[in-house]
């Protein structure tokens, strides 16, 4: 098989990178950002370079033999080099933001190391074949996402940090217990030894506890708002680019991929998909502070793409697959907006805020740019995904599952205009700010850019994610 | 099992019982070594006993010789502990033993 | 009537055991501890096992009560040896019965086990002894070098050195 | 070259008493620690010599003796290395030469007294790895628990003679128990030699004297709980850790509670009591019991150490479930889990005496945000904790993840799923720790603190090389056992 080394740099280079930077940070800051950017983008040019093969119907695969059914290897099939290359691209811009962002604050070193070592977990997650190897990137993305969370020291924040590695451990751990299940059940944690086995009920109950522990779905949610407190590079991170996605990937690989699901579930999970979409919607309309209204956001847009994956038709898992894109462009562009904001103002409250859009234009129209992606605007990209994943639900087994989302997505306009009048017009309450540094801006504006740009072109990514579904053969 | 058997570990059981009893009952700390001596009495028995049961009576005298070395060592390092803790606290209760709490 | 002889001292044996608990005094206590060692030196004798029993008597009523009798008198409190009657009067009913009825259990196992007794009171002959502790207990004899040792240091520890806080 | 490299095991430390004693006073205390440091490296060279030779020859144990002819009676307690006794010498020289390292830089005016019973409780030590006979294991436990007291008091404070006291009043009871009980099978098997005790019971369930053995059974696994601190018989553990001088909870934390309880556990049930169903259920349950019950009462502690004395008892039981799994896995695992453990807890307890160096203090309420004043320090705690919590890639992961496999496969699917969710536990406490002690914000009074540095940092560091290169290269020695046959 060729081209094995193209995975192996792709999630080697940020993992191993990340360890170098502190070095570098103490002797030459600079140094250690720009390198910081140029690994993540390695990992999105190696994805970009296998996405050919990928697609060809001959992925690279790379395995090593171990005794007792430990084989380990990594896999770079289309689904994989997809979510690659969206996570690393959207990694990259909110790297190169937080070149402004973080720069007046302490304990940079381990910012960057952790962030890189993030992306690291994040592109190891996707490749591996391996039950083992995606529980062993899983919690180093979640020690990752502790030390981030906690990046202020203050004693709350730190508190919420916690909190955060709990659950999220908490989850793995039942996930692993599901592992153990299926293990003893086959005698291998190879997934790909494994492909098309039925799994019990229980395994399925214990790995969705993690999923959703991770992807801060409803009953497990709680913690991902309180994550709010760390620096909006980072929230956007977690939201956007690596961390719930990590939950929702899995849950592809899983359960779309490898294993053969019981019925009963192609409705249960869109129920509960549903709920958390509607509660947390509910949620953001009565929030206030404007990372958790995004937040909120976050895990209520997750309900659409649990349904879009979940509901059992090929359209709509294709348009789930899309939505993680276009969502993670979208809201990724929606938090460093927020960061700037937050950055200038000195609050968190939109309350105290009104008429930012005279001082701080730029950001105000990647605001609204980011903003009607997510609510489902057309031509955003946002729009075609939604209707994909909804339409794929009409067709399903279970219908009435759409009208939930339907009411969902009404909602979602209803909040994030909610905001943004708030924020960006009305009465002037900072009239002498300014806009934040000149990376931060480009950054937002790169986003907004990709998220217009998704929608007008919509052709391209609709044609891969259809072509990476229809490729699984399941429907 | 003849009546000699019985009687010996009969007496063995009740010199661990005493002590037992000794042990939870005393707040003395010199008491407390004492009455693991006396469960040691039992036990130096029992070997011996078990000895003269399987007729390998040879192998179990070193096994008592070597245990009741060790018997004196823990003996007197018992005691040196007692005595400075007596030169610390001003007494030997087991009361007073109260500086590690969790 | 050897037999008669081993019974009797165990019972007596028992009896100091017994008085080394109930005495007040720790002196009192200690020469009981003592007197019941001797006690079990004798059987050991009358069993056969003369090694053994020469090593209880000298060491361990010997040295030990010597032990005690200093560690007693270093810390002047042959008198103030409380008793826990007055504050747990429920416990010290109840734990004797639970010790009794354990000890019935066990020697109704025991006495239900069949000991193959194969030569009871043969007393071991000195050669038998001899390789019995030089060249089958090899690691014992090291052992005991190395606890010696360590008792050693522990008294240099103990007992030797001034402290200093 | 192999009878040289196993007598070292006992004979070296011997030797060194002898050098150390003939060296002037004045003089003694730095020449000591050095002696130390060339004994524990020696045994550590010792052991992978003999490992590597073990493998050479394709053997699987080497007997040897110390002064006496080797082949002397049959039925003569001789000494014997197999892989498992020689991971467990590779430990002590590794923990022993942590517990030096901190000892250079804390001890002070005790050095000459503190390396004389270092040799003594590691000559215990190595004689319980090597013995091959009941009767042995329990002098050598003894030794080990003498010289532990001893140096558990060595500072002469208050609290360090309390503690001592208090272990050596439940190491006497342990060491009665388990004594009545060699007393109760001698006197069915003639002989305390491993093999011949263990032929002599290989029909228990038959025989005549069944229930004696029960009682004996009994007695021996309380003894041996007793001395391991597994969760009912706890009591002395996280008092004798607290209050010893740092150098020793270094040692005592990262091997001798491990060797005096856990490696006679696995060792007897190894070689004596092979595949007895009743004792494997009953230590899979107090196992389970110590795994919950260590890791909630952690949650609570005030005191870094306290919390490491928990923690200590939490991880001892999924080494002892390992164990009885009673499969070749599971026995495996609660290997390689004894030599993780000695090399996180270690760790751990370096921190502690860095920490308590330091500041003076070790409760973690008046400690906060030291990980900008104490970097190395507080690194080594998070990757020791990770590894120790088992999260992937570090050492710990992989031991946990083949013990809990073991379990759930041989001996019951809901004590796997038990001891896995328990981690949670592990976790929380971890983050108690390092919110209070590392991570957070500086407290005032905490600002001019600076990193140990020296000896102290270096322990620390070398020992988390050993966790992460352990946990990264897993695969490499999971293939290498596989090679030997042993998995």
């Amino acid at each position: 098989m060729e081209g094995q080394g193209i995975i192996f740099i792709c999630i080697f280079v940020p993992l191993i990178g990340a360890f170098l930077l502190p070095i570098i940070g103490r002797f030459m800051p600079r140094l250690r950002n720009i390198l910081a950017l140029l690994f993540v983008l390695t990992a999105f040019i190696s994805a970009a370079i296998a996405l050919p093969q990928a697609l060809s119907g001959t992925p690279i695969l790379w395995q090593m033999e171990l005794p007792l059914g430990f084989t380990m290897g990594f896999l770079a099939d289309g689904l994989a080099v997809f979510m690659a290359m969206t996570s690393s691209l959207v990694a990259s811009i909110i790297v190169f933001y937080s070149f402004g962002y973080i720069e007046h604050y302490p304990n940079q070193n381990e910012y960057y190391m952790m962030v890189v070592l993030f992306i690291g977990s994040m592109m190891g997650l996707v490749f591996s074949t391996n039950l083992l190897l995606i529980y062993l990137f899983w919690e180093i993305s979640a020690v990752c996402c502790w030390r981030l969370i906690g990046f202020y020291r203050g004693k709350d924040i730190v508190l919420r940090a916690d909190k955060a590695f709990l659950v999220t451990v908490g989850g793995a751990l039942l996930m692993l217990i599901g592992f153990i299940s299926i293990y003893v059940q086959t005698g291998t944690f190879n997934l790909l030894d494994m492909q098309g086995n039925a799994i019990s009920n229980a395994a399925m109950v214990l790995i969705l506890f993690g999923i959703l522990s991770k992807s801060a779905t409803l009953p497990l949610h709680t913690w991902l708002p309180d994550a709010g407190v760390a620096p909006s590079p980072v929230t956007s991170l977690l939201h956007a680019a690596v961390l719930v996605k990590i939950g929702v990937y899995v849950y592809a690989r899983l359960f779309l991929v490898n294993f053969q699901l019981d019925a009963v579930w192609e409705t249960a999970v869109p129920v509960i998909a549903g709920v958390s979409a509607l509660v947390s919607a509910g949620a953001a309309m009565i929030e206030t502070d404007i990372k958790r209204i995004i937040a909120y956001s976050t895990i209520s847009q997750l309900g659409f793409i649990f349904l879009g994956l979940s509901c059992g038709t090929m359209v709509g898992a294709a348009g789930g697959l899309l939505y993680i894109l276009m969502h993670s462009l979208a809201k990724g562009g929606l938090f460093l907006c927020a960061g700037i904001v937050e950055h200038s103002t000195h609050t968190k409250d939109i309350n105290k805020m009104g008429g930012l859009a005279k001082c701080l234009p730029i950001t105000a129209v990647a605001f609204a740019c980011c903003a009607f992606s997510v609510m489902g605007i057309p031509p955003f990209g946002g729009f075609f995904a939604k209707f994909m994943v909804i339409n794929g639900a009409a067709t399903s087994a279970s219908p009435w599952v759409s009208v939930i989302f339907i009411i969902g997505a009404v909602m979602t306009i209803i909040y994030l205009l909610r905001v943004f009048i708030k924020v960006f017009f009305g009465e002037i309450t900072h009239p002498d700010i300014k806009e934040g540094s000149w990376e931060m801006v480009s950054s937002v504006s790169i986003l907004a850019a990709l998220s217009l740009l998704g929608g007008i072109f919509i052709n391209l990514p609709s044609y891969v994610t259809t072509f990476i579904i229809e490729s699984l053969g399941r429907w | 099992m003849n009546i000699v058997s019985a009687i010996i570990l009969t007496a063995a059981l009740l010199m661990i019982i005493a002590g037992m009893f000794c042990l939870v009952r005393t707040y003395n700390l010199i008491r407390i070594i004492i009455a693991i001596e006396l469960a040691m009495k039992a036990i130096t028995l029992l070997l011996v006993f078990s000895g003269w049961v399987n007729g390998n009576l040879a192998l179990a005298q070193t096994f008592v010789i070597t245990m009741i070395v060790l018997e004196v060592i823990v003996a007197v390092v018992a005691a040196g502990i007692i005595v400075s803790l007596y030169r610390k606290n001003g007494n030997v209760d087991i009361r007073e033993l109260t500086n590690l709490k969790g | 009537m050897q037999q008669f002889f081993i019974v009797l001292c165990l019972v007596l044996m028992v009896l100091a055991g017994g008085a080394a608990v109930m005495f007040r005094s720790m002196l009192k206590s200690s020469i009981s501890l003592a007197v019941a060692s001797a006690l079990l030196a004798a059987v050991l004798f009358l069993m056969g096992a003369y090694w053994a029993s020469i090593f209880e008597l000298s060491v361990c009523s010997g040295l030990i009560t010597v032990v005690f009798v200093s560690a007693v008198s270093l810390t002047n409190t042959d008198r103030c040896s409380e008793v826990r009657v007055r504050e747990h009067k429920a416990r010290v009913a109840v734990l004797p019965a639970i010790l009794i009825f354990a000890g019935a259990a066990l020697l109704f196992i025991l006495f239900n086990s069949d000991f193959n007794i194969v030569a009871s009171a043969t007393p071991a002959s000195f050669s038998a002894f001899k390789e019995a502790l030089w060249s089958l207990r090899q690691a014992d004899i090291l052992g005991q070098i190395i606890v010696i040792l360590a008792g050693t240091f522990a008294v240099i520890v103990l007992f030797k050195e001034r402290d200093n806080i | 070259m192999i009878t040289f490299a196993t007598i070292s095991f006992l004979g070296l430390p011997l030797l060194a008493i002898l050098l150390l004693n003939i060296v002037r006073k004045e003089t003694g205390g730095t020449i000591s620690i050095n002696i130390g440091f060339v004994v524990s490296i020696i045994q550590m060279i010792a052991a992978v010599v003999c490992l590597s030779l073990l493998w050479l020859h394709g053997k699987d144990f080497i007997e040897f003796s110390l002064f006496w002819d080797m082949n002397a009676t049959l039925g003569s307690a001789r000494f014997s290395v197999d892989l498992f006794s020689l991971v467990v010498l590779f430990c002590i020289g590794m923990v022993s030469l942590a517990s030096l390292l901190t000892a250079k830089k804390t001890i002070g005016a005790k050095a000459l007294n503190y390396t004389n019973l270092l040799m003594v409780i590691m000559l215990g030590m190595n004689g319980i790895a090597v013995v091959t006979d009941l009767f042995s294991l329990y002098v050598f436990l003894e030794i080990t628990g003498i010289a532990s007291f001893v140096m558990i008091a060595l500072l002469h404070d208050k609290r360090g003679l309390e503690g001592a006291f208090k272990y050596l009043v439940m190491s006497a009871i342990a060491s009665a128990l388990i004594l009545g009980s060699l007393a109760l099978i001698f006197t069915q098997t003639g002989s305390l030699v491993y093999g011949d005790v263990a032929n002599a019971l290989a029909d228990w369930r038959n025989a005549q004297y069944a229930p004696l053995l029960v009682v004996a059974f009994v007695a021996f696994i309380a003894g041996f709980s007793i001395k391991a601190g597994i969760a009912p018989f706890h009591g002395w553990l996280p008092d004798a850790y607290q209050s010893a001088p740092a150098s020793v909870s270094v040692l005592l934390g990262g091997i001798v509670t491990k060797m005096a309880g856990v490696y006679a556990i696995i060792r007897v049930l190894n070689s004596v009591f092979v595949s007895m169903p009743m004792i494997n259920q009953t230590l899979l349950i107090l196992g389970l019991i110590s795994i919950v019950f260590g890791a909630v009462a952690a949650c609570g502690q005030r005191d870094f150490k306290r919390i490491l004395a928990y923690s200590s008892i939490s991880q001892i039981g999924y080494i002892i479930i390992g164990i009885a799994s009673g499969s070749l896995l599971g026995f495996v695992g609660a290997m390689l889990h004894f030599f993780n453990h000695a090399t996180f807890k270690t760790t751990l307890f370096v921190n502690s005496a860095a920490v308590e160096a330091q500041t003076g203090t070790t409760d973690i309420d008046q400690l906060g945000g030291l990980q900008a004043r104490m970097p190395v320090t507080a690194v080594s705690s998070i990757l020791a904790f990770l590894s120790m919590a088992g999260i992937p890639p570090l050492a710990g992961f992989w031991s946990k993840l083949l013990i809990i496999i073991a379990v759930w496969q041989s001996a019951s699917v809901a004590g796997g799923a038990i001891a896995l969710a328990a981690s949670i536990f592990t976790a929380a406490y971890f983050l108690i720790l390092q919110r209070k002690v590392f991570f957070g914000p500086l407290e005032d009074h905490l600002t001019e603190i600076t990193e140990a540095k020296g000896t102290i940092s270096l322990a620390a560091v070398l020992l988390s090389i050993v966790t992460v290169a352990f946990g990264v290269l897993f695969p490499v020695i999971l293939n290498f056992l596989h090679l030997q046959g042993i998995l």
